[in-house]
């Protein structure tokens, strides 16, 4: 059927709540309003004020609140209206969610799923435009997954909730309207792996949530010049399907990894640095980096374009490696 | 109480003038001349016009994301702001901040905070930094009341209070975070009696009525200047207009937008000063004209204006050595 | 408030057991048999005692870095305690968490949590999930004074206010927040009205009496249990030790310290209980004895305990899958 | 002389507060306690409260005060405790700190230094042993950096501020008992340089902050066994001096990056990815990282050995890489 990810992601949600009793959704804005970015509109209506709940403006609060919820036997969905504001849940996340089942021996595990929306792309500025996922991944004891399609937005959530540790969810803010097909069998997303996009034979476009759809914007660019480059989509961020990545580039022999946090400290240096590790000896060329431009993401249009990682850059860069 | 005919006609220029730009920035952003978030002040003229008008000119300002109103009350001038929404070189910031980061020097406005509580603490800094200066200013910090759930909120209270330093707390009490209603959002509603309980005067007030808020705050900011420690006023107004350009009201009903417009700040202001015998037709054609005026001229300016280049992305990520 | 002989030898023989092994805690460290951090409870004993004697086997305990004396009081075995200080596998957290992250899932503790407002969160989700499952079950949560100041407890107390969680906000003031004293530290010093303030019933208890502390938590835990939302106790205590064995105490004189001693918890129980001629010299000797006797098995139990392998470092960062 | 690098730490700050009006330190217990670490010990008799401030524990809300102090012309030195903590601030440091000069157009620069003890080796366990050095290396906007020697413990912070933009500086905590001799004329820190430590011609350690010790220790050992190792200690985190690291491993030809943070997205990927895009063809291995293990720090001794990067750890890496 004819689908949106917005549409997809409510979608999930709708069959989380009704396939799990324990399962609720709690956040600002997410029940009268409907979302800040109407992912949840209408399941207030269905679900009611006590499986969707409006909280108050208190990240740290709600999000400790819904580990605690976790502990107490609930499945709960939090959403954290961007990536911004979860700076002020890091404490529960980091010192709870992540730590709690190692600390106690093994005792309390936090099946936990946090939403947020990432990234930038939208004029917004640099209090609403961050892509930490680098920091994320960074973090023993969470994973962290990044649907970047119509078929992931629909399909992670529900495999996210089946994992008995904390899940952390980056749905790209651009992507919300992305319109597509979903088959209406659509199995659930096997947030282990990484996925192959684009075959290819000449080189590997790595990238992941908002920057798939550039990755493969510049393979067919490419294409045009006679390179056949493979698109992998890291998917779930952590932790690293690193097999699929090196077996990808043994292939290929060459990566360009797509980013569209910080260059420096990026979750491409860490993909970058495992390629290195290892497939060094099957490398043709340097791993590449295409990221954001190290500035506060800012509000003007052709600044902001020039901040983020565009098709032209991915293309050069795979050029560049002489593909 | 009285007012003068000369300091009538001016608050009501400024509530006229703040009215107008919102209006105009409206109309721009559908054209989609002006881009992101975009939160109006419609309605809440009186609370930043009455009290602008107790402050001195080296007090310090620290807004939120709807911050237009501030700006264009405390002096910034309105072709500034509007380059600033336009994205251009002769904005505020020069076009890398838009609409909800507005900055002046000048001004001693230390920006539109887009990070609900996230300018509290910053307020409580730059009173600490006058108190230990022993300048006798104050530093006025603007939030709405949403911003009260939030720890930011509490811990810059407690330090202000705690510390006595020079700050008016000026709280914004809409009724509405987003799409959330005061009562589902504040355990005790009473916001002004729950700030007196942190230990600092606090009292609510018409914010609707501009001359009640212009009385309120000169007391306030006598005491705060007068080294008496910190004030919170609750400013009690409401939003007449969409949180943003996004917002299809789902949470409220016309009716109650529509009871509330009967108490338009412009239009008290204007009965008020009609019925004192202050205020001729004229008077107010002459206002609507020159508002009218210097909108158009900011307008004008703006799209004049010219495009930072792109070369210069990555300038004011860090400070310049002075040439 | 009149106390049968059964339940007023229950009392002594808990506070005992506590300063006791409290003591021999202090040896060990000296030893350098335990390591890390060590906050030790003795003064204190009264508040973990007699909150526990209010509350259910099904009810949640969330505390702090200082845990020993809830856990212990809450029956969590002394050899547990004992071995996880020494990092043994028989610990309970099988030697991961130490002193400050004190975990038994059987007796639904949920920890020492070493982030000053930490488990405020937590707590509110718990009783959040008891809430949602409609089990009648109360979640009792520690933490200092000190941590009054942190957003944390703000932004839990709100939610627990506005949702009616089954909470018990056990404030454990005994002045100090390491060498902070409250009066530098809050604006408002009456800690119970202040919390009242924030729409919760609120009040302050003798916190070296545990009988006082008993019938406290006996009527805050009805209220809560039935439905009333919840309770706020501030419990005026006193820290009669260091903060930490790093503590060279500059902050306090010796004076200070010693008119409170004056009021030591065992004492006063142990006179109250003398007055009443419900205590015997032989049964103060035989309590004890048996603490003795129980703590000298403890610590050659956990002497006697196993280290977990270094190869299995990294289990419990995420689940197992079930055997 | 000699002395230590808590010593030397002190006497940086109490040049600054002498040498500067505008400086002052805040931060929980820097006061009548001494420092949670007993850095500032002596300060507050000498400097008195009003610039050398105990605060409440307010993580955010004083950290943002610092901030706003340095807006209004201070030049503050904000102590966390330690860098765990300092996830309650993030907010503030990130979305305020980082990018108010950005957001203004240039406007407003903030000279805050920010001090945090960071790392693991006390048996502290999960919640303060963190090395989260690679999440602030991440942001445009602020310098970190990370003083590894007594001299640097000196010379560091007075360079830190006289940066016009703010510093996050990274003590490791065990450190602060080294002991050493420093040059009475020792000068301010180069901040916009790594260090070599230890010139050799065989491999590079990169190292820095704890894992320098270790670094020099590997040496020595791979010198027993006739590999001459060159150790650079990388000194500012961000911005990394590429150009040192770059010409060192040019001549090495093979290089290993220690650090205690977590492998995956560390730090050390970041300096990986790096001599990987400049120094490739120069490469005779794939560049080696000793990194932490994927854990929460552990509290057993032997667990929180097995999961920190050791001196054997680094000597087989390098023999690993065939140098
Ligand atoms: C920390 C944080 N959480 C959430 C948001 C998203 N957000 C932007 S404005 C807003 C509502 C704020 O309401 P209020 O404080 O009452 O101010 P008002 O918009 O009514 O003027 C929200 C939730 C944000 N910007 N920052
Ligand atoms: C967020 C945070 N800040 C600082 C610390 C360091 N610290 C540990 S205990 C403590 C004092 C807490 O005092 P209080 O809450 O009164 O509890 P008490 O130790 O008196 O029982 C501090 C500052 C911490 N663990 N967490
Ligand atoms: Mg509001
Ligand atoms: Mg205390």
């Amino acid at each position: 059927m004819k689908t949106t990810y917005r549409e997809a992601m409510r979608d999930a949600l709708r069959d989380a709540l009704t396939r799990d009793e324990r399962v609720f959704l709690m956040g600002e804005d997410v029940g009268r309003y409907g979302g800040c970015f109407a992912v949840s509109l209408g399941l207030l209506e269905e679900f009611g004020p006590e499986r969707v709940r409006d909280t108050p403006l208190s990240e740290s609060g709600f999000v400790g609140a819904g580990i605690g919820a976790a502990l107490g036997g609930m499945r709960p969905i939090v959403e954290i209206m961007t990536v911004n504001f979860s700076l002020l849940a890091l404490d529960q996340i980091v010192n709870n969610a992540a730590t709690l089942l190692h600390m106690s021996g093994g005792q309390f595990n936090v099946p936990v799923v946090i939403r947020m929306a990432t990234g930038a792309g939208r004029q917004l500025a640099a209090q609403h435009s961050h892509s930490l996922e680098a920091w994320y991944a960074h973090v023993p004891g969470i994973r962290a997954v990044a649907p970047a399609t119509i078929e992931d937005a629909r399909g992670m959530l529900w495999t996210a909730l089946c994992d008995p540790d904390p899940v952390v969810v980056f749905e790209h803010g651009t992507l919300y309207n992305v319109e597509g097909e979903l088959a209406d069998d659509a199995a659930p997303t096997d947030i282990d792996r990484a996925a192959i996009r684009r075959p290819g034979s000449d080189l590997t476009l790595i990238a992941y949530g908002g920057t798939l759809g550039k990755a493969l914007g510049a393979a067919e660019e490419l294409r045009a010049d006679g390179i056949d480059a493979e698109v992998v989509d890291l998917r779930t961020l952590r932790p690293l399907d690193t097999a699929t990545i090196v077996e990808s580039v043994t292939r290929t022999h060459r990566a360009v990894v797509v980013d569209e946090g910080w260059r420096t400290g990026s979750l491409a240096a860490e993909v970058s640095a495992q390629i290195t590790e290892n497939a060094f000896y099957d490398l043709d060329a340097p791993v590449a980096r295409v990221c954001s431009a190290e500035v506060p993401i800012p509000y003007a249009r052709h600044l902001e374009e020039a901040a983020l990682p565009q098709v032209p850059d991915i293309v050069a860069a795979a050029k560049e490696l002489g593909a | 109480m009285t007012v003068e005919r000369d300091r009538g006609l001016h608050l009501l220029r400024e509530l006229v003038r703040i009215r107008r730009f919102e209006e105009r920035c409206v109309e721009l952003y559908s054209a989609t001349e002006i881009r992101g978030f975009l939160h109006l002040y419609i309605g809440e003229e009186a609370v930043a016009v009455g009290v602008m008008d107790a402050l001195g000119p080296d007090d310090a300002i620290v807004a939120t994301y709807r911050d237009h109103g501030h700006a264009l009350a405390r002096g910034v001038p309105a072709e500034a702001v509007m380059a600033e929404m336009l994205g251009k070189v002769e904005g505020t910031s020069r076009g890398r901040g838009g609409s909800m980061h507005l900055f002046d020097r000048a001004a001693h406005f230390y920006g539109g905070n887009a990070i609900v509580g996230g300018g509290l603490p910053l307020a409580g800094g730059l009173a600490l930094a006058d108190m230990m200066q022993h300048r006798p200013h104050v530093t006025a910090c603007f939030f709405g009341e949403g911003a009260v759930a939030e720890g930011e909120f509490h811990e810059t209270m407690n330090l202000a209070a705690l510390w006595h330093l020079p700050v008016l707390f000026c709280c914004e009490n809409n009724l509405y975070a987003m799409g959330t209603a005061l009562e589902r959002s504040e355990a005790v509603t009473d916001l002004a009696m729950r700030a007196a309980g942190s230990g600092m005067p606090a009292w609510p007030i018409d914010g609707l009525d501009v001359l009640a808020v212009a009385d309120a705050a000169d007391r306030a900011v006598l005491h705060v200047r007068g080294g008496g420690g910190p004030v919170f006023l609750e400013l009690r107004t409401y939003r007449f207009r969409a949180h943003s350009m996004y917002d299809p009201e789902r949470y409220r009903s016309k009716d109650e937008v529509e009871a509330w417009r009967m108490r338009d700040p412009v239009g008290l202001l204007t009965e008020r000063l009609r019925a004192d015998g202050l205020l001729a037709d004229e008077d107010l054609a002459a206002i609507e004209d020159e508002t009218a005026a210097e909108i158009d001229a900011a307008v004008e300016a703006a799209r004049a204006g010219t495009l930072e280049p792109v070369e210069d992305l990555t300038r004011f990520v860090t400070s310049e050595a002075p040439a």
